[in-house]
């Protein structure tokens, strides 16, 4: 019984070995991209390859931006062809590296990359707002090499890839130095007061009866209304202070998009919200309830940029400390 | 058994079938390509189509002649009496020498075999794309606007539309009858596909076909290698209307069907 | 019985108890908040669940597959009185029996794997599917207690009672089956979804809606032929490696035989496969014209390389055997000089399946053609050339069976020495030929073209095969006729000829007529050529069991007189087909692409990729060699069981004589 | 299964032949099938009256015939007389060779061909209302070359078609066609263009017949009939056809001299050419389909320190001063001016990846793209002319068509030119070193490496300036190797191995031998 059973264990390995042997030579003739590499992983190198991966996963950029019709988000400017100047980003750096210097910061293509991912506020593209997290800090939290990875990846829409130019860049420093700051601000990290249940987070943000009831205007997954900022991924890219501070202190920062106007119709009315949906005849807005109004614009008399948010500035007086927690503790839940 | 009744042993059929084999993948089928097509030159067999041609002429003999214990015995005397050589004093002279000539002749056949294989030679890359890559998602579900939804078309007059759009445009390349045979084929090493062929566009949906006008060889999938294809991504130039209307006249120039989701019985 | 078999039995209701127990609570314990995905253990969370899919499918196709032929075999044993056939059964009931906890705690490791790593998707899953798991579960209990009760009162059903004990065998077939069915329901469910709101993925209400979604029937029948053909070649594999090791004569008989059965039952369940196969492709296309194009043009056409080379493996390895076999039957030699020629045709066959259609060419290839295709052997590459030789291939396997069965039959008694029976029989059969041959030649005849969405003028092309399948009727009836007459041989020859000319060569190169002119009657081609041989092996059968009933025997068969190479042969057709469930999972499976509900649910993990066909190879190959080596221990432990213990032996001197015999 | 296919495809074609060229009568029912048909086919170029104006006709170069006018480039009729039917019949047929007028066999019955023809006719009734007068053709003669060429010297067919038969005669550039519009001799050399055919008879007829509309006279009663002939043959023998070597590879030559910059430098004999196709520029607007270089014939040398090309190509004109116009992109293909004359200049371009490509992948084959960029080395005439330069090819990297085409800094250009004209050739030497310091711009040229290359070639007398070219796909440059020793010691020991491995199998056959009578004698022992 031995022997036979050597022989045909061995026997039966070898064709094992000539099926998987088959496989490889037909990935090879067939030409097949290594299609699983790069994705989910944290990059090695600074390639392109690894940078497109981190752009669409860890870094979780694709929140914000699209690189031409890859991805459908419209907050932040489009990144590949169809962005702003009709030039994917790689080749627009350089022509915002001009304007850069112009304005008296003098700068290369590549020294606007880095820039704008060190410093997003230093400069903001016309018709957006600066609302770009800190890549380096947490909840996204990119190593220098990542961030190095993600400029190579802007580099090669358009432009020359040039990873040697990016360790130059005096910005990367300032990035750097930056991080080590924020890992020790992580070091002593915020912490809420007492711990939350998300559950109950959760049925303050939903519950009808609940005084605030986020789920009116927000909208997690599926569920919710669209007045205010979808918050499916919130957590994934906004720390616990700043969603403390957006509960709070709901008009120190308004996502855009989310601006509220105010409307004097000719009849006298004043209708404050934002605007849903505006076309020639009409324009439709949703009020702080969730509700949408659409006005002629026949009747229009008058309409004011507002700068305060629609969202009601008094949940500091309407939650008590536990909801707050037990909300904020929800919030972070949504990754 | 009667000695005058000639019968060619297993080992030596079994040899004779793989060179007849050879010959005809090697010269058979090229030289009835050349005369079929009408071509002037032979139409090599692919390497690998060789290999695999090969590969399962050898296992057809190696099955064949194991079939029986007899069948082996028979198949190895041969070999074996060859190995063995002349110990009875049998053998003709010649058929020594033969023996010595086909013993010593083999070490340096395969020293040049090796040698072929190991020196160093440059073929060009074998180029293979996916013949159908994956269409995306954003155009996965998309209908031809212009036809109704039983497969007609809402105007003939899209047709004729189409027609001039494809005669302006993709005629270069794909030729007036959508054979693939246009003057602007001659310098790409990729040849421009033959609508006519009925495993191209008569296999694919609509929606596949406006992806690959609209997005071209840029909007390849990596597995599918760009870096051939001459496609142009017609999207900078023509609108979505006008690439619907060169599919309905692609269809017609090429007299061939779209493929039709079959209908669930 | 003793420790161990205790051990088995203890085995299962721990399993179901777990089972039971913990998947209820898995799918209550939904979390408030769930994730979308969880990682397991710092593994590749869909490579865990991969391999724990496949070894529960593997495991499930045995134990689904082996019941089916066991209780025939045991119903052949009842009819003859031979008791080889009632032990023979009752061993394939024993490698049941001993899979069957097995495959039970696989699934609940993959249950609890998927809910614990996929719990958004589960928990979607569940929302459509939860009134099915219940049914699921009944029927489990159902299967568990039905098989053992089949097994452990095999000694005493047995005389009068043993048409209880047969019932009891159906029974659990039937079982099986439901089961079968509800979770290929989940599977099938997830590449052709219904029951749902297309848009927005809501559920309907309807769980039954959802069942029934398109691709449920045919994903069972060919999973359903799958699992004989899979049970069938691992008990050969099985029986091949005993046989290697028997000592006695007695045992290496016994062995053979249920290799050569096990074989028998595998070419059986092949035989209609590529048409289940064809079906099911063909269904995908409805399902979705993208999914098809996917599997046959894109990603995937070239596991379906793999795929065939798998297959044709299959059909040279049966048919090798067979062949082998024919030398231990006394009189079989004198059909010798046919399997040349069967041989050629197969590996004739065999490589215009393997020809795809886009050829990889080198740049210097490709300027001597001209283009991308090979002028000629691109046609070998299309759906027309495949289903030719496919009918082909099947065609000669069913002829190389039969001269295997004749191999030591003398000359055929009288006809009318069968009395009436076997006239009746006959007629019957030939009655049911007509039948479905005439139905759809009539089918054919008024088909409107219209339904096809084809110009009126098209109708032309329906007539040919029309015609083809009335001239097989006439052709079953001649055969009939000269069966009658006493010249069944030649009706039998005459079958053959005018299935392979109408079957595999006039609708093989019609079919390239239809493909250019009227593509969408092409399914209806396939469907004839399927027809034409489907009569000839039903005709050409039933003539054969009666023409040789009672024909005197040249020799004996000398079961147990097989070289070692035939029992390796077995070996690989077993290994063989495990690859190609393997490949099979992994092809249905990942035509979802980057869905995990097909057009409905997007997978946005990080492994939402479709992997390499050599990650693939190398995943596959891995669970093909745990399956193996695990199952190959279930087995000795079940042979642990046995008295005689002859496995346990040291067996030096049998396996030196094998071992001398294989030098010889 | 294969074979049945064959034998039935042989069938098919052996009945389609037997058939024949016998022309059905013109029925009214076969003019409005052919009407049916010409609306389907033939309309887009031809118009919808048959006068050439189709809407794809501003387009083509040349233009399409203008049924109306009766002139037939292409018939076996005397002078000036309209065409036979088989003539038509053989154009719709077979095409024209260089022209946008394509084969209708295989597309068109035969039956459905001579419809057509007969709905052709119905634009110029009265053109076709007599039965033409068929010229003398004759049976093919057996002419002599040598004889030939004097009758072409005579006959001053050099005139038009020049010395070398290239097209570029000394009144090439002067010639117009019965429209008054600019019209060029035909290219001699390249028989692919012949728009009649290119066998002895064929182009026999042309200079019998005359091309009716064409500054291309018939010879039928200038010169004799054996002339003719022998100009034919004279003519057939200039006709160079592309080689099909197979692989596109160009082998680079090891030399251990100084590279020629001299395009008739012997050395240049050594190294085995590569013969590369050329397309119009299609890919991206401007596309031009009337590209003029279709063919380029390249050469390669290298030694231990440069690497040189040489490029060899048919253009009747040398045109070496620039005055290029911005491109317009308004519409997808370039729309021709059949009355423009162009003053532009020549030139050619040689691209390469910046780095070589490991593994399948490679740049876009034309011009790279975002994230692989290629590397050009263009050669103008102009610089070429301009004895202040010190070299006449540029260095430049490209990024893809929609990206500007930048020029290298003076410091990284490194590559040596020369180019010469005559007789309708120009040849032109790149030399270049096989390594340079710029390694992010240039390609480096590794031994034994494929590594592809692709080439672009302006016709400055057609307008080709900027987008407007001939571009080839990727075809590969090798740098040839000498046989590592190592291979040799691989062969040796193989052949060692081998002779081992038969002393061995010898003794096991013999000891065998021995054995098998043992076996023999006891058979039992077989079954196990």
């Amino acid at each position: 019984m031995k022997r036979p059973f050597l022989g045909v264990t061995i026997f039966t390995v070898v064709i094992v070995l000539l099926f998987v042997y088959i496989g490889e030579v037909l990935t090879k003739v067939s030409g097949e991209a290594v299609k699983g590499a790069g994705h989910g992983v944290s990059a090695v190198g600074a390639t392109p390859e690894a940078g497109e991966a981190i752009f669409w996963r860890k870094g979780a950029c694709y929140t914000c931006h699209s690189v031409g019709r890859r991805g459908s988000s419209i907050r932040a400017p489009n990144l590949g062809e169809s962005g702003p100047l009709n030039m994917p980003i790689g080749a627009r750096a350089a022509l915002r590296a001009q304007e850069r210097t112009k304005q008296g910061r003098p700068m290369a293509a590549t020294d606007y990359l880095v820039e704008s991912l060190a410093e997003p506020g230093a400069y903001v593209v016309e018709g957006f707002k600066n609302e770009m997290p800190l890549v380096w800090k947490p909840p996204i939290a990119l190593q220098p090499d990542e961030i190095k990875a993600v400029v190579t990846y802007l580099q090669s829409q358009g432009g020359t890839v040039d990873a040697a130019g990016i360790d130059k860049s005096p910005f990367l420093q300032k990035l750097k130095a930056a991080a080590a700051t924020a890992a020790a601000e992580v070091a002593e990290a915020w912490k809420p007061y007492m711990p939350g249940d998300p559950k109950l987070g959760q049925e303050i943000f939903f519950s009808p009866e609940s005084p605030v009831g986020c789920g009116k205007c927000h909208a997690t997954k599926e569920k919710g209304g669209d007045v205010g900022p979808e918050l499916t991924h919130v957590a994934a890219t906004r720390t616990p202070q700043f969603i403390l501070q957006a509960i709070l202190e709901p008009s120190k920062e308004i996502a855009s998009g989310f601006d509220s106007i105010l409307i004097q119709t000719k009849d006298g009315r004043l209708i404050t919200g934002i605007v849903k949906k505006e076309d020639v005849a009409s324009i439709t807005v949703a009020d702080s309830q969730g509700q949408l109004q659409k006005i002629p614009k026949a009747e229009i008399a008058e309409r004011v940029p507002q700068k305060t948010s629609l969202m009601p500035e008094n949940f500091g007086e309407i939650l008590t400390v536990k909801d707050l927690h037990d909300l904020l503790a929800f919030l972070m839940t949504l990754k | 058994m009667s000695h005058l009744q000639f019968k060619l042993s297993l080992f030596w059929s079994a040899v004779i079938s793989l060179i007849v084999t050879y010959l005809f993948l090697e010269y058979g089928v090229p030289y009835a390509t050349m005369l079929i097509t009408g071509r002037e030159q032979w139409m090599p067999v692919p390497r690998t189509a060789m290999a695999m041609f090969m590969i399962l002429a050898v296992v057809g003999a190696m099955v064949y002649v194991s079939t029986s214990d007899e069948k082996i015995e028979e198949f190895r005397e041969p070999v074996l009496a060859f190995l063995r050589g002349d110990q009875d004093g049998r053998w003709s002279t010649w058929a020594k020498w033969a023996r010595v000539v086909c013993l010593a002749a083999f070490p340096f056949l395969l020293g040049g075999f090796v040698y072929f294989q190991t020196r160093l030679t440059a073929a060009s890359p074998t180029t293979l794309r996916i013949q159908h890559p994956t269409i995306p998602g954003a155009y996965e579900k998309l209908k031809n606007p212009l036809r109704n939804p039983d497969g007609t078309v809402k105007n003939v007059k899209f047709v004729e539309e189409g027609g001039v759009l494809y005669q302006k445009n993709c005629r270069p390349c794909h030729g007036t009858t959508a054979a693939g045979d246009g003057p602007m084929g001659w310098g790409f090493r990729l040849k421009p596909v033959s609508f006519r062929d009925p495993g191209t566009i008569a296999t694919l949906v609509e929606a596949y076909l406006f992806w690959r006008i609209k997005e071209g060889a840029a909007g390849l999938p990596p597995e599918a290698s760009p870096w051939d294809s001459a496609m142009p991504a017609w999207k900078e130039e023509l609108s979505d209307e006008e690439i619907w209307k060169i599919i309905l006249a692609e269809f017609d120039t090429a007299g061939v069907e779209p493929r039709k989701p079959e209908k669930l019985e | 019985m003793n420790l161990l078999n205790r051990r088995f039995r203890a085995a299962f209701p721990c399993t179901a108890f777990l089972l039971f127990t913990l998947l209820p609570l898995a799918f209550a314990a939904q979390p408030p908040v769930e994730a979308d995905y969880r990682g397991f253990f710092g593994f590749d969370s869909r490579l865990v669940v991969w391999i724990v899919a496949e070894l529960h499918l593997m495991y499930g196709a045995f134990v689904l597959g082996v019941p089916i032929f066991a209780v025939i075999v045991e119903y052949i044993g009842k009819k003859s009185r031979d008791p080889k056939y009632d032990n023979l059964a009752r061993e394939f009931t024993k490698l049941l029996a001993a899979a069957f906890s097995t495959t039970a705690s696989l699934g609940g490791l993959l249950a609890f794997s998927l809910f614990g790593l996929y719990p958004k998707f589960m928990g979607y899953l569940t929302g459509v599917f939860h009134k099915s798991y219940y049914v699921y579960a009944l029927l489990f209990f159902a299967e568990g207690f039905t098989l053992y009760l089949y097994y452990y009162s095999w000694d005493r059903l047995q005389g009068r009672w043993k048409w209880l004990h047969i019932t009891l065998g159906i029974l659990l077939n039937v079982w099986g089956t439901l089961l079968m069915l509800i979770a290929n329901s989940w599977a099938s469910f997830m590449m052709s979804p219904s029951g749902i709101d297309k848009e927005t993925g809501r559920f309907l209400g309807s769980t039954w809606a959802a069942v029934a979604n398109p691709l449920w029937i045919p994903l069972a029948i060919h999973r359903f032929l799958g699992n004989v053909a899979f049970g069938g070649l691992i008990a050969g594999a099985y029986a091949a490696v005993k046989f290697l090791g028997a000592k006695t004569e007695v045992e290496k008989a016994h062995y053979d035989w249920m290799g050569y059965v096990g074989n028998f039952v595998a070419i059986a369940a092949l035989i209609p496969m590529p048409f289940a196969g064809y079906y099911l492709g063909r269904e995908v296309y409805s399902a979705s014209p993208v999914m098809g194009n996917n599997m046959m043009g894109g990603a995937f056409s070239w596991t379906f390389i793999l795929q065939a080379i798998l297959i044709g493996a299959l059909f040279i390895g049966a048919n090798y055997y067979l062949w082998i076999g024919m030398g231990r039957i006394a009189g079989a030699e004198r059909y010798g000089k046919y399997i040349k020629y069967i041989n050629l045709i197969l590996l004739v066959c065999f490589a215009i399946w393997l020809t795809p259609h886009n050829l990889p060419l080198s740049a210097a290839e490709q300027l001597a053609i001209g283009g991308q295709y090979h002028p000629i052997l691109k046609w070998l590459g299309l759906m027309s050339a495949k289903n030719a030789v496919v009918n082909f291939i099947i065609l000669s396997t069913f002829f190389s069976f039969l001269l295997y069965r004749r191999g030591n039959k003398g000359k055929p008694l009288p006809f009318r020495e069968h009395g009436a029976t076997a006239k009746v029989v006959l007629l019957a059969v030939g009655v049911v030929c007509l039948g479905f041959l005439g139905a759809y030649a009539g089918h054919l005849f008024t088909l409107d073209p219209a339904s096809l969405d084809l110009s009126p003028d098209k109708a032309r092309y329906f007539k040919f095969p029309g015609l083809l399948l009335l001239i097989q009727i006439g052709a079953v009836f001649a055969a009939l006729a000269l069966t009658f007459v006493d010249r069944g041989i030649h009706g039998q020859a005459l079958l053959f000829a005018v299935t392979a000319a109408s079957a595999v060569f006039a609708l093989g190169v019609y079919g390239f007529v239809v493909m250019e002119k009227a593509n969408p009657f092409l399914r209806h081609i396939a469907v004839s050529q399927f027809l034409l041989v489907i009569a000839c092996l039903l005709a050409n059968t039933f003539i054969d069991i009666f023409l040789f009933k009672g024909a005197g025997e040249i020799g004996g068969i000398r079961w147990g007189k097989m070289p070692v190479r035939s029992q390796y042969t077995l070996v690989l057709l077993c290994v063989t087909i495990v690859m190609l469930m393997g490949l099979m999972g992994y092809i249905r499976s990942g035509l979802r692409e980057n869905w995990h509900v097909y057009g409905i649910m997007q997978d946005v993990s990080d492994t939402s990729y479709t992997p390499t066909m050599a990650y693939m190879a190398r995943v596959v190959g891995s669970i093909v060699l745990v399956f193996l080596a695990s199952i190959a221990f279930v087995f000795w432990l079940a042979g642990l069981g046995e008295g005689k213990a002859p496995a346990l032996a040291p067996s030096g001197e049998g396996a030196e004589k094998v071992q001398r015999g294989r030098t010889k | 299964m294969m074979i049945a296919a064959l034998v039935i495809a042989l069938l098919f074609e052996m009945s389609v032949a037997a058939f024949g060229q016998q022309k059905p009568q013109a029925t009214a029912e076969a003019v409005s099938k052919g009407k049916e048909i010409y609306m389907k086919r033939c309309w887009f170029c031809h118009g919808l009256d048959g006068k050439g104006d189709g809407p794809v006709a501003d387009y083509l170069n040349p233009r399409p015939r203008d049924f109306t006018s009766g002139m037939y480039k292409l018939r076996t009729t005397k002078d000036a007389e309209a065409p036979l039917d088989e003539d038509l019949f053989r154009t719709v047929t077979r095409g024209m060779p260089g022209t946008a007028m394509q084969g209708f066999e295989g597309v068109l019955r035969e039956r459905e061909r001579w419809q057509v023809i007969d709905y052709i006719k119905t634009f110029d009734k009265e053109r076709f209302a007599s039965p033409p007068e068929k010229a003398e053709i004759g049976s093919e003669m057996r002419g002599s070359v040598e004889k030939g060429k004097e009758v072409y010297q005579k006959t001053k067919c050099w005139e038009c078609h020049g010395r070398e038969g290239r097209g570029d005669g000394t009144s090439a550039a002067k010639l117009k066609d019965e429209w008054g519009l600019p019209i060029l001799p035909a290219d001699l050399t390249k028989g692919w263009q012949y728009k009649g055919g290119n066998s002895v008879t064929d182009i026999f007829t042309r200079f019998t017949t005359s091309m009716d509309g064409t500054p291309m006279p018939s010879f039928a009663d200038t010169l004799g009939v054996k002339e003719r002939w022998d100009l034919a043959a004279y003519v057939k023998s200039l006709i160079r056809e592309p080689q099909a070597r197979g692989e596109p590879v160009l082998r680079s030559k090891r030399i251990d001299k100084d590279l020629p910059l001299n395009p008739d430098d012997p050395s240049w004999r050594e190294a085995e050419p590569l013969d590369v196709p050329l397309s119009g520029q299609v890919v991206v607007a401007p596309r031009s389909q009337n590209h003029s270089v279709d063919l380029i014939t390249v050469r390669s040398l290298y030694n231990d320190k440069s690497i040189a090309f040489l490029l060899e190509w048919n253009d009747r004109f040398k045109d070496a001063v620039h005055r290029p116009e911005p491109e317009s992109h308004k519409d997808t293909y370039v729309k021709l001016d059949p009355k423009r004359r162009w003053g532009l200049r020549d030139a050619v371009e040689v691209q390469f990846p910046v780095g070589i490509p490991e593994g399948p992948a490679r740049p876009y084959f034309f011009l790279g793209e975002p994230g692989k960029p290629v590397n050009l080395w263009r050669w103008s005439a102009d610089w070429n002319e301009d004895p202040s330069r010190k070299t006449s090819a540029e260095e430049l990297n490209a990024t893809g068509s929609k990206n500007p085409i930048v020029p290298q800094p003076p410091e990284s250009q490194e590559v040596l030119s020369k180019g010469m004209w005559k007789d309708g050739l120009w040849r032109v030497v790149m030399v270049r070193p096989l390594h340079t310091n710029d390694q992010g711009r240039d390609i480096q040229f590794e031994v034994g490496k494929m590594i592809p290359l692709a080439f672009h070639a302006w016709d400055g007398w057609k307008g080709e300036h900027g987008l407007q070219m001939a571009i080839s796909s990727w075809q590969f440059l090798v740098l040839e190797v000498p046989t590592p020793p190592i291979v040799y010691a691989y062969a040796l020991f193989s052949v060692l191995v081998g002779f081992g491995a038969e002393v061995l199998l010898v003794r096991w056959a013999r000891a065998r031998s021995s054995l098998r009578e043992v076996i023999l004698i006891e058979p039992a022992g077989t079954s196990e």
